[in-house]
């Protein structure tokens, strides 16, 4: 059909959101049309679900529809996105994942971090930071979205097992900025709080600074009062934080690598190659799940010693 | 007082009829009745048109069989049934934002009975047709509730539905613990499969909800005591309709239709998901209102608000198909919403413009 | 006998009524409305319940209807099938009752032929709205009014008199075996009235038994066999009406021997002279043209005159009065007040010194929710102010004062408008309309549902306006407030046709707004549609632009 | 039968003047009437003082100076400012939807004027103050725009508020793209952090806000005007009020005020993103309705809206403060406003059900 080849021979592909409608899926969505453009596709402007799995199904036959040969899908939800990738199947289009896994469907691969590690990894940090007693408030993002869920999950029972000392006082964000605020606000001077924990930096981090200096709470590590900042994204604010030496840990996502490995697998998708289980050259492997391959990347925890490292996405602008 | 000589006939004052001699002169009064309450109903057609034209410019997909039939109506057709339950509350002179809620309540009641504990359900292990019973009487019961809150308490419908909305949405959540249900019964999904005459189930149902209501709310003289009910309660009261019933039984009939409406989204993305359906109620009223039906009750046609329907189901494919940045979406979307109601002010709106 | 206790009331075979209410109570917060009000009404009995403004008849109504819950009483309304049990009878009665409120209760929304068969649409065999059967019994109905074209209208955009004859017509579509009428007659000319009293004469000739609310005192000798006069809530006196004279009604009604009767004698027989071609215009309307309604009016009038206007329903009449208030815009032509030119906007119009009292009071009256003074100042709300800019309350108290004062209104000041009885909105409404002290006051149906004693005080408070040297309009079709005025212009189709001086008789106004001249010296001069005489243009070389008017 | 103690001066009452002594002696009459119209305006206390009862009960946090001055007070001034706004709106009898969107698009606009092409934002690099007004001007012309619409072409408000909404919100993700701005200029943050007395400067703007909106609608006569507007469009109109100019102002001083509020929530949360505000509508409208203000116009008050955002911000600091499920806490939200709702009815909300 017309689409299909436009611009001089070029594929046309296509890349679904689940929602743009914070910072990160903003910047994954800008990078996979960025880099898929930069690699000689015919990539079509994104197209947004606004957070409705429904439509993200008839967003998908729309770009089939529009002749995309393959696409990237930046799911909302693991399950609903099922019947999504069950329809790009029956019209033979290669689909990928980035970030959020889906859970059924025939895959090409699926380009993801493990949330449920990140969440691990920030308990440990905050472990660390508290010696394994006190109180500790952990701000978490919606749990009816797949990051949000699983942080949480990772982040908890991580605590529960390790840490049974620490008395955590979970509070949902849903993803809003405002809402972080207000919680941070009323839990932090009403409550003793040794460290903070937020599942999201970039929704988050410069409401609850603003919070916690209003408190008094904002200090430097090292000094009396300083109260533990631990958080997981690492945006630009985030590690600048880190730095200035308020944040003590970040657990940063491989957005970056998102970017370029999609636009990467998605040349390879079109071009018929298929991809193997085993190591790969950007220090993770591939390994099959569920009948679906999945490059799983590692993501780095960056605290004042590293927070330099280019390779992080917050420090790419 | 008056003299003999004073017959009806020079009472009479026609002042847009030529010759108003005569009184009944019905013929050449009702035609142009007819076609004016034709025209209202069908008042949104003019801004169909532009919007078809402008979407036949933008993308060669636009105009085709297949995205007509399995796009556009596909997926407004969760919407028309959700928007033909509001209208009819609308158009009895309530509100109901609460119906948002059962969209994904009454599937996740069902879909939490059916499964094990391990997957995150009750573990009684209900078999799916009396799971989906249960979840329906759930969406009566919340119905009723509402219903008697409005109409027997006599309080705010806005703000009562909207506590249920907020009330609902939490079971839902507290219900699943956040979690998804992928593992479907067959029964629960046939709604998102089947197919009847080349056209998905889901059409089918929204075009007989649809149908069914309009005929109910013209021909039938409950629909009509709705309708008074709406327009003046006062007046439909002192007619002698049982108004607060009626406000009870409208409450009801909406909480079922939008369990359905839950039920056929259920089908369409083949899981049960806590958010499913948040957010929508914006677009229900915004179809509703754009397709003729008052916020203030008693006027509107359900044929009319399934045309709002198709007109937003319409402008959403066509930005879809389009390379519009995403980012400039949704400021397309509400630019070509006011531009059609601009339009529409200029063709026929400007009869029901009065408040 | 204003006992208020079953066991007072002796003992009546109730075989023989069709309505008994005994003791029946109602407060509405600190008001009570109804104070052990009794009323039993033998079975094809016609029935007039009268009293002042706020006595209570549209509440004992509402209680009749089951519409109004009573605090304490019992209700007995013979049914359908010849049952006489106790309570309110809304729903399970339809068919044996029929009611036309004061207040409109008509659907806006629908259709006035829905509006009439509301109670029970026709149906055809599978239970569906037979609309055919629907339109015919509307159209058959509004017919006999001569109001056939009103069948397929929206109720909402009827008038107020078409409006009143739908409800009518809805009463009367169940034939009903009891009809209840709430000042039906207010707002309805001549000829409608005419009608509803041949309707109400065939009804009672089928048996029908009838309760009648009126303000119309002449109207109850002409319809009713007996009367039943409510007091502050309380049935202070129920006789046959042969036994009764207007003068003894209206001393009962207002518990005080009449000094108001000789009040009437004068102002309908007030100076005739005053309308004197001399004397400057202070109002002068030229060439008014109303899409469809008027084509062409001029007349003027001048200060310390009362002149009337009036017509047949949709003679342009109240379209002048609103086009001299702003109300609505003319299409072509201009009102000047004191030679200033009036735009076409309410606030001009009371800036230029023109006061208004509008036909609807439910529509355009009163703002329901806010106080009884507040509404009453509402068109001086900028002026009444203190220093800081605030609303100056003492002021506006006194000024209230006054005006409560001079048109007998009973409420309290910081009582909401909407509970007032009919009559006593309809005073706010006068007192809101002379709160800007204008020259000029266009009243439209002034006294509608205004009892008689407040009739005549508002007759005297006119007088008084008129004697300052004030320009009244009276657009009326109502015979009292025409005969007050020192001059009456008629209005036919669209047109001035002439102009009857004080003094004329009823049969010389009747014939005037058919059109008909039997014996018109001041015939009207149909070329330029101005009437001649006192009311002719002096600056006929206006030139006129439509531009200016718009 | 007849005495003769009823002359007709006594009839005519006026109790304001001292002794009117007539037949149902006004003196005792007033001052219920005057009692009552206060009742009708702190109608809420009942329920605040219940929430505050749950509140005690379930966190010792709960009743102390700190958190009600310092959580209470400050995370509901935003929403205090919105609520006036709105509640002007309706007391006109209009409605106005796309104020939430001016929460995120002022601010937006004033950053993306001040910052670098580098930082996301349009390069020409505004002073802040410049950026701020010229904001400030957008929102002004945004409310004329809605005026425009709503009062001179008489179309229906909560459609064209609607679109409006959707057009505001993606005119502000289209600015951004989406990103967030995390680098403010000092006067913007200002608000955030300035204290004065020991409270708040937000807390501070919100009172002040209440007392102005709520004097300038009791004792001024504009105020008054708006009350009349909204309660008979036109009988206020036929009283010579120019309701048309009247709906434009009102509307453009509603975005004037959620503009501020935007700032306000910046400096809060120390960062601009496309996505503050959303969904706070909501929480406008339950937070006046339940206030008492009448979505059909002309009824309730500023000081009986403020209160429900008092209420509504008492209620979420305890759902923060307690120990209930983060699954449950939404269940709670809405059942606790249910509860409010109904046992309110059973003390004084009575009085104005009346449709
Ligand atoms: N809904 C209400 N709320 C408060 N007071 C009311 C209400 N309805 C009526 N009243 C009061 O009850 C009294 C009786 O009113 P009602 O309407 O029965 O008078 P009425 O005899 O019909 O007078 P009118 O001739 O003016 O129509 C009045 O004082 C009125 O103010
Ligand atoms: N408001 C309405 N809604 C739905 N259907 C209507 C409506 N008005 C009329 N109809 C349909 O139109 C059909 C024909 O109406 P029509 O005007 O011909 O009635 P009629 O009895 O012939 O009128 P008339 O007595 O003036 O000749 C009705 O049987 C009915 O089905
Ligand atoms: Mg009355
Ligand atoms: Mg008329």
């Amino acid at each position: 059909s017309r689409g299909a080849s436009s611009k001089s021979g070029e594929t046309t592909v296509g890349y679904s959101a689940g929602a743009l409608d914070n910072p990160f899926a903003v910047r994954l969505s800008k990078l996979v049309v960025q880099k898929s453009r930069a690699g000689g596709l015919n990539m079509l402007s994104a197209v947004n679900a606004g957070g409705d799995p429904a439509k993200q199904v008839s967003d998908l036959n729309a770009l089939i529809g529009r002749g995309a040969k393959g696409i990237v899908l930046h799911p909302r939800d693991s399950d609903a996105i099922v019947p999504a990738i069950k329809a790009a199947n029956k019209a033979h289009v290669p689909v990928i994942t980035v970030d959020t896994a889906a859970n059924g469907g025939d895959i090409y691969v699926q380009i993801r971090a493990d949330n449920v590690a990140m969440g691990e990894s920030a308990c440990k940090e905050i472990g660390r930071l508290t010696g394994g007693s006190g109180t500790v408030l952990e701000l978490f993002g919606s749990l009816t979205t797949t990051a949000g869920a699983e942080r949480h999950k990772g982040f908890t029972d991580c605590m529960a097992a390790d840490f049974p000392g620490v008395r955590v006082i979970g509070k949902n964000t849903n993803w809003n900025t405002a809402t972080a605020a207000d919680t941070a606000q009323t839990v932090m001077s009403t409550s003793n709080i040794k460290a903070v924990f937020m599942a999201s930096d970039s929704v988050m981090v410069s409401a609850v600074q603003k919070v916690m200096q209003n408190l008094g709470q904002w200090k430097p590590i090292g000094q009396p009062g300083h109260v533990g900042v631990v958080t997981i994204d690492g945006s630009a604010e985030s590690l600048d934080a880190v730095r200035a030496h308020y944040v003590d840990s970040v657990v940063s996502q491989p957005i970056d690598q998102y970017g370029s490995l999609a636009a990467q697998y998605l040349k390879q998708a079109v071009a018929g190659d298929t991809l193997k289980p085993g190591p790969t050259d950007h220090d993770s492997e591939i390994v099959e799940r569920n009948g679906n391959l999945e490059d799983v990347l590692p993501s780095p925890v960056v605290t004042i010693t590293n927070a330099d490292d280019p390779t992080l996405w917050g420090n790419a602008s | 007082m008056m003299s003999a000589e004073h017959t009806p006939e020079t009472m009479i004052s026609v002042p847009d009829a030529p010759n108003s001699g005569t009184r009944d002169g019905s013929a050449s009064d009702r035609a142009p009745r007819k076609r004016r309450s034709w025209a209202r109903e069908l008042s949104l057609l003019p801004a169909i048109v532009f919007v078809g034209i402008i979407g036949f410019a933008l993308s060669a997909n636009f105009l085709t069989v297949n995205n007509l039939l399995n796009n556009v109506l596909v997926t407004s057709s969760v919407l028309a049934v959700l928007v033909v339950a509001e209208s009819v509350i609308l158009i009895s002179g309530n509100f109901d934002l609460s119906l948002e809620a059962h969209v994904s309540l009454a599937p996740m009641i069902a879909i939490w009975l059916v499964t094990s504990q391990v997957g995150g359900g009750s573990g009684w292990g209900w078999s799916p047709w009396a799971a989906i019973i249960a979840s329906v009487v759930a969406a009566v019961a919340v119905g009723l509730l509402n219903g008697l809150l409005v109409g027997k308490l006599g309080l705010n419908a806005f703000i009562v539905t909207l506590a249920m909305l907020i009330l609902l949405q939490g079971v839902t959540t507290g219900i699943s613990g956040g979690a998804t249900y992928a593992e479907l019964p067959e029964s629960f999904v046939v709604l998102g499969s089947a197919r009847f005459l080349g056209l998905s189930v889901q059409v089918w149902i929204a075009l007989l909800v649809i149908a069914g209501a309009a005929v109910f709310m013209t021909r039938f003289p409950l629909g009509r005591k709705i309708y008074a009910t709406g327009g003046n309660i006062q007046a439909a009261a002192a007619a002698g309709i049982r108004t607060k019933r009626l406000t009870v039984g409208v409450f009801v009939a909406g909480a079922l239709l939008a369990a359905l409406a839950g039920f056929m989204l259920t089908g369409r993305i083949a899981s049960v998901t806590a958010t499913q359906g948040d957010g929508i109620i914006f677009t229900v009223f915004a179809a509703s209102v754009i397709g003729g039906i008052s916020l203030d009750g008693g006027r509107g046609s359900i044929v009319g608000s399934a045309l709002g329907v198709l007109l937003l189901g319409m402008i959403q494919n066509i930005l879809t198909l389009s390379n519009i940045p995403s980012f400039w979406i949704n400021a397309s979307y509400g630019l070509i919403i006011l531009a059609a109601l601009v339009l529409n002010y200029g063709t026929s709106l400007r009869t029901r413009s009065t408040r | 006998m204003p006992a208020g206790q079953d066991a007072t009331v002796p003992a009546v075979d109730d075989a023989e009524h069709s309505i008994s209410a005994v003791g029946i109570q109602k407060t509405y917060g600190s008001a009570r409305a109804l104070d052990g009000a009794n009323l039993r009404v033998r079975s094809g009995e016609s029935r007039a319940l009268l009293g002042r403004n706020g006595a209570g008849k549209s509440t004992l109504i509402g209680v009749l209807t089951g519409l109004v819950q009573p605090d304490e009483g019992t209700v007995r309304i013979r049914r359908a099938d010849g049952s006489f049990p106790a309570g309110a009878t809304t729903g399970a009665a339809t068919g044996a009752i029929a009611c036309v409120y004061q207040r409109s209760t008509l659907v806006d929304s629908l259709s006035a032929a829905e509006n009439i068969s509301l109670r029970a649409h026709p149906r055809t065999r599978w239970g569906a709205v037979d609309w055919k059967r629907l339109r015919h019994t509307g159209g058959d109905l509004l017919e006999q009014w001569g109001f056939a074209q009103l069948r397929d209208r929206e109720a909402g955009t009827l008038e107020p008199l078409e409006r009143k004859v739908v409800e009518v017509c809805r009463a009367m579509v169940t034939e009903p075996r009891i009809l209840l009428l709430d000042e039906p007659t207010a707002g309805l000319d001549e000829g409608a009235t005419q009608q509803l009293f041949s309707q109400i004469e065939a009804a009672k000739a089928r048996g029908v038994t009838i309760l009648y609310v009126s303000h119309h005192l002449a109207e109850v000798f002409e319809i009713c066999d007996t009367v039943t006069i409510l007091r502050d809530g309380r049935d202070v006196l129920t006789k046959p009406t042969s036994e009764l004279s207007i003068e003894s009604i209206v001393t009962a009604m207002s518990g005080t021997s009449p000094a108001a009767g000789a009040d009437r004698g004068d102002v309908s027989t007030a100076a005739r002279t005053r309308v004197d071609p001399a004397k400057p215009a202070v109002l002068q309307v030229r060439d008014v043209c109303v899409d469809g309604r008027v084509s062409g009016v001029s007349f003027d009038a001048p200060a310390g005159a009362a002149v009337g206007l009036t017509g047949l329903n949709g003679a342009g009449h109240v379209q002048i009065g609103q086009v001299i208030a702003g109300q609505i815009s003319a299409a072509r032509g201009h009102v000047a007040v004191k030679g200033r030119r009036v735009q076409a906007q309410v606030a001009d119009a009371i800036r230029a010194g023109v006061g208004f009292v509008p036909e609807d009071r439910h529509v355009d009256g009163f703002v329901p929710g806010m106080t009884v003074v507040e509404n009453a100042t509402l068109s001086i709300l900028g002026e009444l102010i203190t220093p800081v800019g605030t609303i100056d309350t003492r002021r506006r108290a006194s000024h209230y004062a006054r005006q409560a004062t001079a048109w007998m209104i009973k409420a309290q000041p910081s009582q909401n408008a909407e509970e007032l009885s009919g009559g006593n909105q309809q005073k706010v409404v006068l007192a809101r309309a002379l709160a800007s002290d204008p020259d000029v006051l266009v009243a439209i149906n002034p006294t509608a549902g205004v009892d008689v004693t407040a009739k005549d005080s508002i007759y005297t408070s006119l007088a008084e306006l008129r004697d300052a040297g004030k320009t009244l309009l009276i657009v009326s079709t109502d015979d009292d407030d025409l005969a007050f005025c020192d001059q009456v212009l008629v209005m036919v189709k669209g047109r001035l046709d002439s102009r009857i001086d004080a003094g004329y008789d009823e049969d010389e106004l009747i014939a005037a707004v058919q059109g008909v001249h039997r014996n018109t010296p001041a015939a009207a001069n149909q070329d330029n549609n101005s009437v001649t005489g006192a009311f002719e243009a002096r600056t006929p070389s206006h030139p006129l632009s439509s531009e200016e008017t718009t």
